[in-house]
């Protein structure tokens, strides 16, 4: 899906815990995320942690977005 | 190593008073076979029928194909460490009734799967309808457990089969064939510029029923080892599975095996056959790990350019195949895979439970979803009911005249992992 | 040591010996649980399609995994959603079992008993 | 009885002119014209060709919905039992042509059809899991190789039979696996493949492993704060009580719900349709799979541009892979049309 919506010429940062399942899907660019049943929280967390955590996960998709690649690249 | 394998060919079976072969003809004196097998406490009662190729006859369910054979010089005797004592065999000489096989048939768990039809077109799937078969219906005592039933029913097998061929110890063959393989140091010596090939043949070892035995041992509590390849035409492995009737390997299969068969053809022609590394197809995950690690440190270890992998099974052991070929492609070793597929009724779903692209040679025994429709037999030889549950589900319908609708996988050897048939899938 | 079954004859003989979550359901339920624990960070210890009785065939599953959660495990996530997959594929035949005949329902127990059985005992035995 | 075959040419075959007479409007002709013959001699007797459509290629491309219709209803009009496209060789718009017209009279008229085609021709690639497309040579020396299997394969059809393996035919394989018996055994066929293998000779795996194509990355976004972000997933986040009946698993259809009044999502209004992880987080609060809060607070503070009103949803789970890249081409198409330049996909 990712593949097809980026050729349709729009940037796609895919988001997912599961990256090298996003590599073989050909994501190109790839944001690690949590887990697979809360891949953008922690339950663990306050609800306030928890907006923290999916604030900076978000910002490193931004910052995805904003990196020229030429290849498949992970945004640790 | 070197085995002369002697045939003498089998072209008939008749039941009689004096056991014998001549002119061709296997005579099998039933009362003295069956008290025989019926030393086994376990049995309550053993049957007999003779099945030719093209008769009108369904068998159900098949447990376990045997060729009998006999060690008439050399080490050792016949399926070592069961039947015979524990001795390496493979060298020497022995005597096969070729074109005959004995056949168990058994209820030993309420699904059990596997026909054969000696007749119409699910004969030209299996192939054991081309052959003399002895069918052997073995009926066990009231209470006892599964894995007995099992154990009672493999070894009333390799009996008979045992019995049936010191028949032929003192006959002359019809065909002798010379099978010759060197150690790894003389072979290379030997053959210096053929590329180095071996055989990783993978073992169902899961556990009830699902069992492969090597020189008497449980496969499953076994490292992966090297076998010469000859010591498989003795009957060094045999089979303790019942279940996934189309792509197990029966004991048949094991003394015949085709990849070993086809790389003694080609030995010292195009290639150098260094041997056999048999591996497991375990439960446990580590398991599977460390067999895998371990058929490739082997291969390694015979510095092999290239190898061949079997499989047994469908499932879980597609992930043991995938590791093997993944670790081996690794290592540099080239490596082509033989496995089966189930591609669902219609052959579009995923063939397989594993993949990797490192598989980019695969040869495969066919889809074995594929739907059959099986005409009325005249004759049906072992559990007729058991072709209610077989095909009264999921897998095919039991009509009312007698005909069976059902997937390819009830057929015995109909997808064989070894590459034992012609019948493949594009 | 973590063991997921919906077999009775497995919690009887391994609830004293081990961690035993009981699924009241069928096969694809047991897998079910068993992929939620992975994706919690539990690791597979047997495979999730132990057996060659085919998947659509025995109602019943057994399947050992880590007490012990960490990181995501790549390797058991993919053979428990492959093993989804496969269900998906081959519709079951049976429930619970008690849709089949009691001799069969008793035959897959037995089997579903001593596949987990040969694979774990002599872990359990080790004080794994 | 001979079968009734109409004929798809293009204007080259049918010896009209080259590239300067790609533009010919459709035209039908009784009988066999060119390549026609070849195949008129391959069916023995069995079938004939009663009419040939000729239509030139770049009028084809160009015209494709009104050549198509005047395509199918010469075809049509001719009542034939089975039609043959082709073959395209290496041609590439005659390729694309064959397969158009090919799949619309299987899905339209209902009739067998057979085309060919040179394995890199990109018609091959767009409809060989569609039509029988028979796999030739790359220019039209094979056409002498190419005929008789085409004529056989439409003669199959034509008459009912079971078609065989795409080995055993000829055809491309489409993605089904369908069994047949090899001239050797299994053991021999892989010992004869690894020797090719070592040697570094060619060889034919009989089970491809399932492949992936890639794609170009896209271009780095260097005007966020005036950039507005769609939202996809394939998390299964849905309106409360899924509207839609999206399925659990192997899911049928693609969500798209509007997110314009939403700040946060909540227990209240959103969950997921997904059956393919434990619910329960998400359930609880969908921004764990779709961030929708915290992309409110960044389009506030100015960080990005805004987000697009719909986001898209689908469920990972057991879904076909054919399937996925239908949904991914028409999220992909509404967010081109709408000029959008960013998307952020979430996956469980």
């Amino acid at each position: 899906m990712v593949k097809e919506i980026e050729r349709a010429g729009v940037t796609v940062v895919h988001m997912c815990t599961v990256t090298p399942i996003s590599m073989t899907v050909g994501a190109n660019r790839i944001v690690p995320t949590i887990a697979i049943p809360h891949p953008l929280g922690n339950p663990a967390l306050t609800h306030e942690e928890e907006f923290e955590l999916r604030y900076k996960l978000v910002e490193k998709a931004l910052k995805a977005f904003q990196t020229p690649v030429d290849d498949q690249t992970i945004f640790d | 190593m070197r085995l002369e394998l002697g045939e003498i060919h089998i072209s008939d079976i008749k039941l009689g008073d004096c056991s014998k072969v001549e002119n061709g003809t296997l005579y099998v004196n039933v009362e003295e076979l069956r008290a025989l097998l019926l030393e086994d406490e376990d049995l309550a009662s053993v049957d007999f029928e003779v099945v030719h190729p093209g008769e009108s006859v369904r068998v159900l369910p098949v447990k376990d194909v045997i060729e009998p054979r006999v060690k008439v010089e050399g080490n050792g005797g016949v399926f070592p460490g069961v039947i015979s004592k524990v001795g390496t065999v493979g060298s020497g000489k022995t005597h096969v009734l070729k074109g005959c096989a004995v056949v168990t048939t058994g209820k030993v768990v309420g699904f059990q799967e596997g026909i054969i039809d000696m007749s119409g077109p699910g004969a030209d799937y299996t192939p054991f309808s081309k052959l003399h078969n002895l069918v052997m219906i073995c009926e066990p005592k009231e209470g006892i457990k599964q894995h007995q039933h099992e154990h009672a029913i493999r070894m009333a097998g390799l009996k008979a089969a045992t019995y049936l061929g010191e028949l032929a110890r003192t006959l002359t063959p019809d065909e002798t064939k010379v099978y010759e393989t060197s150690g790894v140091m003389s072979g290379k010596e030997k053959y210096p510029d053929l590329p180095r090939v071996g055989y990783v043949l993978m073992l169902q070892s899961q556990g009830l029923l699902h069992d492969t035995y090597v020189y008497g041992v449980d496969m499953k509590r076994s490292m992966p080892t090297i076998l010469n390849p000859t010591e498989t035409m003795d009957g060094a492995i045999l089979s303790g599975n019942c279940v996934s009737a189309c792509d197990k390997n029966t004991t048949y299969h094991h003394l015949n095996n085709p990849v070993i068969a086809d790389l003694l053809e080609q030995h010292g022609k195009t290639l150098n056959f260094v041997g056999v590394i048999i591996t497991n197809e375990n439960v446990y995950l580590m398991d599977k790990e460390r067999s895998s690690d371990w058929s490739t440190k082997l291969a390694q270890f015979l510095e092999l350019d290239g190898a061949l992998v079997s499989q047994e099974g469908f499932g879980n052991p597609d992930t043991d195949l995938i590791m093997n070929c993944k670790k081996l492609e690794a290592a540099g070793i080239k490596t082509v895979i033989i496995t089966d597929e189930y591609a669902g009724r219609d052959g579009a779903s995923q063939s397989l439970a594993d993949a990797d692209p490192a598989a980019d040679a695969v040869v495969t025994g066919g889809n074995a979803n594929m739907v059959i429709h099986l005409p009325k037999m005249d004759k049906v030889i072992g559990h007729p009911e058991a072709a209610n549950i077989i095909a009264g589900g999921f897998d095919g319908a039991l009509e009312p005249d007698g005909s069976i609708t059902a997937e390819l996988q009830v057929i015995t050897g109909a997808t064989n992992e070894m590459g034992f048939n012609k019948l493949s899938a594009r | 040591m973590l063991l997921v079954t919906n077999n009775e004859k497995v919690r009887d003989q391994y609830g004293s010996l081990c961690t035993l979550q009981f699924v009241d359901g069928g096969h694809v339920d047991v897998l079910t649980h068993v992929r939620d624990l992975v994706h919690s960070g539990h690791k597979l210890l047997t495979h999730p399609l132990a057996g060659s009785v085919k998947p659509n065939e025995t109602p019943f599953r057994s399947v050992a995994l880590t007490e012990e959660a960490g990181p995501l495990d790549l390797e058991s996530l993919d053979l428990i959603e492959a093993a989804l997959g496969v269900c998906r594929q081959f519709k079951p035949r049976f429930h619970r079992g008690d849709d089949a005949p009691a001799d069969m329902r008793e035959d897959f127990a037995e089997i579903d008993f001593r596949l987990i059985h040969g694979a774990i005992a002599p872990h359990l035995q080790k004080g794994e | 009885m001979s079968f009734r075959v109409v004929h798809y040419i293009n204007q080259f075959f049918a010896q009209i002119g080259g590239e300067e007479k790609a533009d010919y409007a459709p035209e039908y002709r009784e009988g066999a014209v060119g390549p026609g013959l070849a195949l008129n001699t391959a069916f023995k007797g069995e079938a004939e060709i009663v009419g040939t459509v000729i239509c030139g290629d770049s009028y084809f491309n160009e015209n494709l919905d009104a050549a198509k219709a005047t395509v199918l209803k010469m075809i049509s009009d001719a009542k034939p039992d089975v039609v043959i496209c082709g073959p395209a060789f290496n041609a590439g718009r005659y390729g694309v042509a064959c397969g158009t017209v090919a799949a619309a009279v299987k899905d339209e008229l209902g009739l067998p059809v057979v085309t060919g085609m040179y394995e890199e021709n990109p018609g091959a690639d767009m409809f060989k899991n569609k039509v029988y497309i028979i796999a030739t040579k790359n220019n039209a020396a094979g056409m002498r190789q190419a005929a008789p299997k085409m004529a056989a394969l439409a003669l199959k059809l034509a008459k009912g039979e079971k078609v065989g393996a795409s080995a055993e035919e000829g055809y491309m394989p489409n993605g089904l696996r369908v069994n047949f018996f090899e001239a050797e055994r299994g053991s021999t066929r892989a010992v004869k493949m690894l020797l090719n293998k070592l040697a570094g000779k060619p060889y034919t795996t009989e089970f491809p492993m399932p492949s992936f194509d890639r794609v170009a990355p896209g271009p780095a976004i260097t005007d966020l704060a005036h950039t507005t972000i769609a939202l996809v997933t394939s998390g299964g986040i849905v309106p409360k009580g899924n509207p839609d009946h999206i399925e659990s698993s192997s899911a049928s259809k693609f969500g798209r719900y509007d997110i314009s009044s939403f700040e946060d999502l909540t227990a209240a209004d959103h969950e997921t349709a997904h059956g393919g992880y434990d619910p329960v987080y998400a359930n609880e609060d969908a921004d764990r799979v779709l961030p929708v809060d915290v992309l409110r607070k960044m389009e506030k503070e100015g960080k990005i541009g805004g987000i697009y009103p719909y986001f898209f949803t689908t469920v990972g789970n057991g879904t076909a892979v054919a399937s996925a890249k239908k949904y991914g081409e028409a999220i992909g198409k509404e967010l081109r049309d709408a000029g959008i330049k960013a998307a952020i996909l979430t996956s469980t």
